[in-house]
């Protein structure tokens, strides 16, 4: 069966190393916080400025001052730290950072992605993606196969406005976990229960399918 | 070396039509928000404003659009307000929008007196159109320009007479920067404090950067995406 | 995320013949001492030091002159060093010599991957020596590149276990940008603290930058220019 | 007759405005700071990473933590702050200081400077001075008229190592002020019983004099 957002959320979080500084994008991406392997400790960097990002404020308890990239409220833990939108861009451009983790609406097989952008439709910005992705030794792009209309998401190449090129290294769908290697998708797994053959039938780009795909274990 | 202006309309006074703003702030979190009011009120027009968002339709940058006073927006993220969307699709509002650690780096090296810089942000995208892209260690990276701007409006939590700044957690964000890169900076602080009473081991903006400081009569600080938990 | 180590000789480990290495300092306002004294104990030769200035005979990055350990400093001032200036004169010493602005923000560059950036500090002189020149507003400026190292030592006042790091007066000057710049940063603090004792409004460097810290046992703490005035 | 260096920093310091920040550099410039005229309020900024810089410390209170760009033991007033060396030099590069004093070991007609190498001989670097007489908008020279050999170091052209081109709008020696312009030295004032031919003979560079030169009035 398919993932939900959660089941997204979770085996992302399969990929996180103690020690490492991960940000998050909005949307199924915030969601992985919920779901760190035990014994593994990591650190939330929000690009608006904070290091240290902890759980959602309790009801009453919100402060206007303390809000994530997402603009939600939020709560910081013992370490954190705040500063300028300068320094912020620093540490990810900086490659301080370690891991990120963002949405797409496309993905292409030599790693472009594109989700910041519909021609005269939906123009809302790139935000700090395009700093996220052209700067990340690591970006995994957490989204759904395909989109609304049912059409893949995973492409030979995007048709959107790029938000970079070449940079995405993996990509964790409802259906599938796809590493992108030398100019081709590669399935690495797959969602419990789900069969290669629909992951196939729902992906537009190049696919490389090995004898045996494991099930994901979540 | 005082900087302390009486209120809000002496600390906008020779702001004009046609001006080049950059206001602080992320989101509504930030925002001086007693300046964007006191602007609407001034009714100045055709305005160029640098900052990261542009409020929502009824509060921040939003007022500002709601009046049309805006020419033209330059932002790394427009998305929350309708009334932005409805004048950019129709052309009424022209808009330059930047990748966010792009702008916050061209503000800086506006006020750092660095006329440019290479970074790999937006390369291959449009944001690299028309501009030089030179390789550096093997990876693409495009020459980005300074920004500056006529007047830069702040918003601090804590200011001394001298116009040092303090911020309160991420409502830093954008306004140190900006603070910089204004060739007069107005800085509007929660609470006015005399020279002295901050430690000048955590000052966030020096009062070099900072011509003007005024205590702004009212905070709403509104809050854009209440999220919380309950108790247990 | 926990970046304690036990002593300077864990935190110096990995340090080897021929790598570069920032340190922290102004003049000897600032300086690992804990470190460079045991840079001396571990013997390591050849190395490239970038540092603001090169400390005196016998005190500060002096010590790893004496010792012929250096084979290349990168600094904008190297007066009040004889050793220094007999070893750069005689040639066993190479030198480079930097705009003290150029080398701040040549660093800040290298820790925030900006790999170059125009400045107009040194147009003209021997220091814009083959590298480009550009006009901007009718100024003449020249590409400075980024600087990194293998392993950066800075000192701070406090720090916490997450490497969280907070400077006293002018005692900050190139420490935090030299902490952005290593590949490994260690950091030596007069005060170690749990994590939660330092205000995150007010961290100077936060411990993203910094991989390694630890209390150093004694700081001297010399003054180069004692100036006083009587009291009366 | 020729001033003392207390002389030069005194003449220099009728320069100062109200609210300007001041950059000044070792050796006599230091001293401008004592003769700050009535009534002006100036900001000395250090770019080792401070403003507001007060006196030095009474004997007994010296912070090792707490030094000038001459690694002088100082103290701060009242709105003194502190900042990174990559800030003090954003606000000189970003022309926020309005002034900067250093001395100098040659200036020359065109406003070059040269004060930081003697090739061979003494090599102690530029420190801060590159980056000071690039940026700032109103520099001045505060210095000997000739050097110790008794030859002019104010030329036509410089011979030792350019620290910058044409920047130098104001020279202040014991013996008088000259200003730069049009690419020769004015004659504006000359120190207190100091004749114009005296001025002229250990001038070397081409050094325009009007009819009347008057006294500088200390």
């Amino acid at each position: 069966m398919a993932l939900d957002k959660t089941g997204i959320a979770k085996r992302i979080a399969q990929e996180l190393r103690d020690g490492w500084y991960v940000n998050l994008g909005i949307g199924i991406p915030t969601l992985v916080a919920n779901y760190i392997p035990e014994g593994i400790d990591v650190e939330f960097q929000s690009e608006n400025g904070i290091l240290g990002m902890g759980p959602f404020p309790f009801e009453g308890e919100e402060d206007p001052d303390l809000i994530n990239a997402g603009k939600q409220t939020i709560t910081v833990r013992n370490g954190a730290s705040f500063f300028d939108s300068a320094t912020s861009f620093a540490m990810i451009r900086g490659q301080h950072v370690q891991l990120t983790v963002l949405g797409a609406m496309e993905v292409s097989q030599n790693g472009d992605i594109a989700n910041w952008k519909i021609p005269g439709k939906m123009v809302k910005g790139m935000g700090g993606a395009m700093d996220l992705v052209a700067s990340a030794e690591n970006i995994i792009v957490a989204m759904m196969h395909s989109n609304k209309a049912g059409e893949s998401k995973i492409l030979k190449a995007c048709t959107l406005p790029l938000t970079g090129v070449g940079c995405v290294k993996k990509v964790v769908t409802e259906l599938a976990v796809l590493e992108i290697k030398d100019g081709k998708f590669h399935l690495i797994e797959r969602a419990p229960g789900v069969s290669v053959e629909e992951i196939i039938s729902k992906t537009e780009g190049d696919l490389v399918v090995p004898d045996v795909v494991p099930e994901m274990q979540l | 070396m005082n900087k302390v202006v009486k209120d809000v309309e002496q600390a906008l006074e020779g702001i004009q039509d046609g001006m080049t703003l950059m206001v602080g702030g992320f989101g509504l979190c930030g925002i001086p928000e007693n300046s964007i009011a006191h602007l609407v009120k001034m009714g100045v027009k055709n305005l160029t404003c640098i900052s990261n968002n542009a409020g929502v339709d009824d509060f921040g940058l939003g007022l500002l659009l709601q009046a049309k006073q805006v020419k033209k927006m330059i932002s790394s993220y427009v998305g929350e307000n309708d009334e932005f969307e409805r004048q950019m699709l129709s052309g009424e509002l022209e808009v330059e929008l930047i990748p966010q650690g792009s702008l916050a780096e061209r503000c800086r090296a506006g006020g750092a007196g660095i006329p440019a810089f290479f970074t790999p942000a937006g390369y291959g995208t449009e944001v690299a159109e028309g501009k030089e892209v030179r390789v550096f260690n093997g990876k693409p990276h495009i020459l980005e320009a300074a920004l500056t701007a006529d007047y830069a409006i702040v918003k601090a939590w804590k200011g001394d007479t001298e116009g040092n700044l303090v911020f309160k957690a991420t409502a830093r964000n954008f306004n140190p920067m900006m603070a910089m890169a204004g060739k007069i900076t107005i800085a509007e602080v929660e609470e006015l404090v005399p020279a002295g009473s901050l430690d000048p081991n955590f000052i966030h903006t020096p009062g070099i950067f900072v011509q003007r400081i005024f205590q702004g009569d009212s905070f709403e600080k509104r809050i854009e995406q209440r999220t919380v938990r309950s108790k247990n």
